[in-house]
């Protein structure tokens, strides 16, 4: 049934055991809202959202508590109605075990929307179906977490020439994407109507791995209805071989199209932009029913009883969704993601996000700890498995003795993590975490030379200007000669040894009373403005004050990173 | 033997004549080294090493006056590249400049400031803003930590806070290499 | 004709300056930890030696040998050679900053090196006329030159490595240096082929 | 740090117990059942074709060899590890130093005295492998060092071949343990006959008349060695198949090989030897599927195997035809190996998506 599309093979891959049977025989079921929802702030790529609601504060299912800040975020949304606890730093859903600033919502059970309305993006201009999307937190389902109104830019040309629709999903255990083009097809295919028209795509193809025959049968009937409304043949449903990682974004349009995207490109350049199913779904339902992205849907699978995919809400512990099917006794871990590329979580307890497309349970029966590493006898297996055509021993060679730059001359980064290298490895080395490492600390000593740039630059025009203003005086000085030398004389003693003491008598003089000021008015030393407050301001202030203290150290490394 | 000296001595006027002149018509102007020392050196300006500066510590090593183990905010990282640079032998950081810190920002305590303007005066890279009488404050993204402004606060109202590690700060950790867990230290 | 490239090729593969006659180690270890420098001294080398050869055959058969002050030879070679890598370093400088910065340091390590001493005197107890030297001198700096960007190569990889603690750094590389001498003996034979 | 500690303690909830050992690894979370054991393993199991061969038409001392350079690599395997605080077992156990062993057993005299091989395995693995940090640091072949040492201190030692069909296991221990006299057991390999007699022997001296004249040389690579070398051939085509080794090396190899032969045949064939007879003499068939393989020592990307063992074949020739020592292998292996570093610097094969410009990766 399936169109007949030429094929292009990517480079590498494994075929590891797919384990994808577990969570597909029973339909999506909606999760249980929880007993408190905790919603981080930064959920996708980019700027960290400004909080919208303080502690106390009433919220409605869909209504937006964090705004998008700068040119790369995306907003995020209240996924129940209920009362904001608190907006205070949690565990969040990342391997370091470190906290971030959440939203934490009592949902109180009556599900309660704020006013939806579908919206008209046929009317509005192309930025402001952006900026649309951009408020209604749209971002990339397929675990990348990218803004998805960013890549919903023709570019330069003004048009695409393909759209392709990431139906993949290689990752074992990982069925979220299956089930959904199994059972919303045709609600994936509005969606992809809406993109294709945003983009001016020519043609759609919608990538599907050939072990997946319900979803690609399923996808092909709602493919064949949208192409008989639309009136053309554009969209097609491409069943691709069965290989890990063919669901990566580049590895997916290389076999689909035949381009390869180098790193650091956007493939929009090259005439074709990759979006998953499942963000097709989301933007549907962010355009046409006027629904924000608060719920995903996600996969429970591993060391459970029944595994299973659940719609859940944005903001439900990971810990509700195990219990909903049954952990095995000897569970010891969770895992967002596949097990190929997917994190380990210092708790349970962390929220589901955007990027939470699946939640592994591991035990040390499934995922057994890996055989001692022994050295790397260059065989070059992992040459053959990388689908990004590296050289992973060298790049381990060179990382493992933190020799960055060498490590970097073999292209570390355009190493996309899929783990293929690890996986064939006969020396059981983790190679996957010395890229980790050795990308984390290059990206670390590249802030620190621009940080330290920014001093030099900043010292040398401090030098500069005290250069200047000390002969700026100097010409003061020599118009007041002019002018009479006596007064000159008196002007010399402060000017030309200004670290003597007159000046710094007068300067220790003020500063003995200022501090006398500060000792007798204690209480009265707040900025003047802050006195005679209502109870309530005084409230805000404080709310203000304590979070504009959190976002000034959230902000730190934003700053940085949106330059 | 009186040939053998004309000899030697004709070589030696000749080629020196040589030497000199391509010296005089040769001469080039300033020194590569300096930016590429300084461009190794952290920045922070914090005078640590006893030079007023990272750029006159730069020179000084350039001109062998100053040991490269005298930045404690380099740290070793630092000093290992200085001695790859100039190819010498790498030193641990010498304590009399002070010991390697995780790196800080200062905080202005805002409740206690007086606005005197000493700190704005010290801070070598104009990171902290702020007039007479009002209350300063720190612009942290600019803040190199050089602890320059400490001194000089009447009121004792500025400190240093380490930075703290953020999901977007953290690093992926070293793997466990269990062959020989020590090796990479000294390479 | 081919007793020419029997010099360039003795030179370089079977008499290799530094595995074989083990001249010039000095540079050979100190500019071999990377690629780009152990190039640039090669180059250096290379350039200094070829015109060292011709310079010391002329002052030998000119200067030296009429006067009978063949034993002033050592002496004046190396006045000579040190004269023309000053030189050639002046007018690097001012003629090239590029060149300079590629070459630039490694000049005057080159008045260091044995080998560009060794080389013309081997030039005179072989009896080479003029060109032969010019091509000895130009073969062996070749061969200078490929040992050590062999050398930086395997250095480069070498510097990863989990060599022992009390091996690391210049013993393992001597280890090496031997180790490729060892090979390079399987040239021997090579240049009395017939 | 410390509020985040704090958020930890309070959240962590023990539902599930987390693991946060240091030691549970990060993602992928399962591996390809392969292991270096298995690889090194089939390695030696693809040497027992040619090893039969051996015994059969030049008796069991190889058995005997093989033993004593295996002993003496585990030992020195052990000691090293032992100096060097490495844990025993793993690699002991990994079979590295024994694939060492077995080839220096293999390229060495099989009736040379009883501590050539030993010494030379001792050195192999002190020297050549541990010094350098031990398994896959190695930048020359062990086995190959520890011949071209041999070769080089005791070239009368290690020419001392034993006839084909002299099985006689008693006069090959005698002549092992240096007990008895043994010229009446030795005879030169087929190459070293040649080199003889065409360097020293002047002009009367042909190929034909040297191949032929010698009643132990064979029809195609010299009586017996023939045999051994089909031997690794069945051995090396299992590897391929296992897919142990790719077909780059072995075939670069060989058709380096055959071609630069034959063509010098082509052009003299009284002076120069035919492709078949250096394919199948001396350690060529050993080396095109044994020793230029070894990938840590050799050139890893593709072209860059190509290159690496087709300079082998080609060094390998030169020698063979015009250098001091019979047998090239050893010399030429390890002239690649110097080169290796490079040749895999100048051969990365295109990285994804940068495969437009070509010259942009080191």
């Amino acid at each position: 049934m399936t169109a007949l599309q030429r094929l292009f093979k990517f480079h590498g891959g494994v075929k590891p055991a797919y384990n994808k049977e577990a969570s597909t025989g029973l339909p999506i079921a909606v999760a249980p809202t929880p007993t408190l929802l905790v919603i981080p702030l930064h959920q996708s790529i980019g700027g960290m959202p400004r909080p919208l609601v303080t502690a106390g504060e009433r919220v409605l299912k869909g209504q937006r508590i964090g705004g998008a800040d700068g040119n790369v975020s995306s907003a995020v949304h209240a996924s129940t109605s209920g009362t904001v606890i608190a907006v205070e730093m949690r565990l969040m859903p990342h391997t370091s075990g470190l906290s971030a600033l959440c939203v934490v919502i009592e949902p109180d059970g009556r599900d309660e929307w704020i006013q939806r309305q579908p919206f008209d993006f046929r009317s509005a201009t192309p930025t402001q179906t952006r900026d649309y999307l951009r408020d209604a937190g749209v971002v990339g389902l397929g675990g990348a977490v990218f803004p998805t109104y960013l890549k919903l830019n023709p570019g330069k040309q003004g048009k695409l020439d393909t759209l392709v629709l990431n139906g993949a999903e290689c990752e074992p255990f990982i069925t979220c994407d299956d089930v959904l083009m199994r059972e919303r097809a045709e609600t994936i295919l509005k969606g992809v109507a809406i993109m294709r028209e945003m983009l001016r795509a020519g043609q759609v193809l919608i990538g599907i791995e050939d072990n997946k025959p319900e979803a690609i049968a399923a996808m092909e009937i709602a493919a064949q209805a949208a192409n008989r409304a639309a009136g053309d043949s554009a969209i097609k449903v491409v069943s691709v071989p069965t290989r890990y990682p063919a669901g990566g974004a580049k590895q997916l349009i290389r076999v689909l199209t035949g381009i390869e995207v180098p790193h650091g490109k956007r493939s929009t350049d090259y005439g074709v932009q990759c979006f998953n199913v499942g963000t097709a779904h989301a933007i549907y339902e962010a355009i046409a029913l006027g629904q924000p992205l608060i719920s995903r849907i996600v996969t429970v699978a591993g060391n459970v009883g029944l595994a299973r995919n659940y719609d859940a809400l944005i903001g439900t512990p990971m810990r509700d969704l195990v219990a909903l099917c049954g952990p095995l006794p000897d569970s010891d871990r969770v895992i967002m993601g596949g097990p190929m590329m997917g994190l380990l979580m210092p708790a349970d307890s962390v929220p589901v996000v955007k990027a939470t497309n699946c939640v592994l349970v591991g035990s040390k029966q499934l995922f057994p700890p890996p055989p001692p590493e022994m050295p790397c006898i260059r065989c070059g297996e992992c040459a053959k498995a990388c689908p990004a055509e590296l050289q992973p021993f060298e790049m381990y060679w060179f990382s493992r003795a933190k020799i960055f730059g060498k490590a970097q001359e073999y292209n570390l980064f355009d190493c996309i993590e899929c783990g293929c290298c690890a996986y064939v490895c006969p020396s059981h080395i983790p190679l996957v975490d010395y890229y980790r490492f050795a990308k984390s600390e290059i990206w670390a000593r590249e802030l620190e030379k621009e940080a330290a740039d920014v001093a030099r630059e900043r010292y040398e025009f401090r030098l500069l200007r005290e250069e200047r203003e000390k002969q700026e005086k100097a010409a003061k000085l020599a118009a007041k000669t002019a002018a009479g030398r006596e007064k000159a004389a008196a002007a010399l003693a402060v000017v030309e040894k200004p670290a003597t003491t007159p000046e710094e008598d007068a300067k220790k003089a003020l500063i003995a009373a200022a501090l006398e000021r500060a000792k007798a008015q204690k209480e009265l030393v707040h900025p003047g403005n802050v006195s005679d407050l209502t109870p309530e301001q005084q409230a805000e202030v404080a709310a203000i004050e304590a979070r504009r203290a959190e976002i000034r150290e959230m902000a730190k490394p934003h700053l940085r990173q949106d330059d | 033997m009186l040939e053998a000296i004309l000899v030697m001595a004709l070589g030696a006027v000749v080629l020196g004549a040589a030497l000199g002149y391509a010296a005089v018509r040769f001469r080039v102007e300033g020194d590569p080294l300096v930016e590429k020392i300084d461009a190794i050196l952290p920045q922070t300006q914090c005078g640590q090493c006893g030079f007023p500066g990272c750029k006159p510590y730069a020179q000084a090593i350039a001109k062998g006056e100053a040991e490269i183990n005298q930045c404690p905010p380099g740290g070793d990282e630092g000093i290992h590249k200085l001695a790859d640079l100039l190819g010498r032998e790498f030193k641990s950081l010498s304590a009399e400049h002070g010991i390697e810190k995780p790196k800080s920002v200062a905080v202005i305590d805002e409740q206690s400031c007086i606005g005197c303007t000493l700190c704005i005066q010290a801070c070598p890279v104009d990171a902290i803003v702020g007039a007479a009488k009002q209350m300063h404050t720190i612009v942290a993204p600019l803040c190199t930590g050089c602890e320059l402004c400490l001194p000089p606060c009447p009121v004792d109202c500025i400190s240093m806070q380490p930075l703290d590690e953020s999901v977007e700060t953290w690093k992926w950790k070293y793997p466990v290499f269990k062959i020989n867990p020590a090796q990479q230290e000294e390479a | 004709m081919t007793s020419y490239l029997f010099i360039i090729l003795g030179a370089v593969l079977v008499n290799n300056v530094v595995f074989v006659r083990i001249l010039g180690l000095c540079p050979f270890m100190g500019v071999s930890k990377k690629l780009e420098t152990a190039v640039g001294m090669g180059a250096a080398t290379t350039f200094v030696l070829t015109l060292g050869c011709g310079a010391s055959f002329v002052i030998d058969r000119w200067l030296l040998i009429p006067n009978q002050l063949e034993y002033l030879r050592t002496l004046s070679f190396i006045v000579t050679i040190a004269a023309i890598v000053q030189l050639t370093e002046l007018v690097i400088q001012k003629t090239s900053p590029l060149l300079h910065q590629v070459l630039g340091i490694y000049l005057p390590l080159i008045t260091t090196n044995c080998a560009v001493l060794g080389i013309p005197l081997l030039n005179v107890s072989l009896r080479h006329n003029f060109l032969e030297s010019l091509l000895f001198g130009f073969g062996s700096a070749i061969g200078f030159t490929l040992a050590l960007i062999l050398f930086a190569g395997i250095r480069e990889r070498l510097e990863a490595a989990d060599v022992p603690v009390h091996f690391r750094g210049t013993a393992i590389a001597m280890i090496t240096a031997g180790l490729m001498s060892l090979a390079f003996m399987g040239f021997a034979g090579l240049d009395k082929y017939k | 740090m410390p509020r985040s500690a704090k958020w930890r303690s309070r959240t962590c909830g023990r539902t599930i117990e987390q693991n946060r050992d240091p030691l549970v690894n990060n993602s992928p979370y399962f591996l390809k059942p392969a292991s270096v054991q298995s690889v090194m393993l089939r390695v030696l199991v693809a040497l027992l074709p040619g090893i039969a061969a051996y015994v059969w038409f030049f008796g069991a001392a190889i058995l005997l060899q093989i033993a004593m350079a295996s002993i003496a690599a585990l030992a020195a395997e052990a000691l090293m590890l032992a100096l060097r605080g490495k844990p025993l077992m793993l690699f002991l156990s990994d079979g590295s130093a024994l694939v060492t062993a077995w080839l220096i057993a293999l390229t060495f005299p099989s009736i040379a005295p009883w501590w050539l091989a030993v010494l030379g395995t001792l050195l192999a693995i002190i020297v050549a492998k541990h010094l350098y940090g031990g398994l896959g640091q190695n930048p020359f072949n062990p086995a190959m060092v520890a011949f071209a040492l041999m070769i080089v201190a005791y070239p009368q030692l290690m020419s001392q071949w034993p006839a084909a069909g002299a099985t006689d296991l008693a006069g090959q221990l005698h002549a092992i343990f240096g007990t008895r006299q043994i010229d009446a057991i030795t005879m030169a390999t087929p190459l070293d006959a040649l080199r003889t007699a065409l360097h020293t022997i002047d002009a009367k001296a042909s190929v034909a008349g040297v191949l032929g004249s010698n009643p132990g040389i064979g029809s195609v690579g010299g009586k017996g060695w023939e045999w051994v070398a089909a031997g690794y051939l069945v051995g090396g085509l299992w590897l391929l198949q296992q897919r142990i080794i790719t077909w780059h090396m072995p075939t670069a190899f060989l058709a380096a090989l055959f071609a630069i032969a034959g063509v010098f045949s082509l052009i003299d064939s009284t002076q120069f030897a035919g492709p078949l007879f250096h394919i199948f003499t001396g350690g060529a068939m050993l080396g095109a599927f044994f020793i230029v393989t070894d990938p840590v020592s050799g050139a890893t990307t593709p072209r860059g195997k190509l290159i690496f063992a087709a300079g082998v074949a080609v060094l390998t020739w030169i020698i063979r035809t015009f250098g001091a020592y019979p047998d090239g292998i050893a010399f030429a292996v390890l002239l690649m190996n110097i080169a290796a570093p490079l040749i895999d610097m100048y051969t990365q094969p295109p990285v994804f998506g940068h495969k437009d410009k070509r010259g942009d990766s080191p």
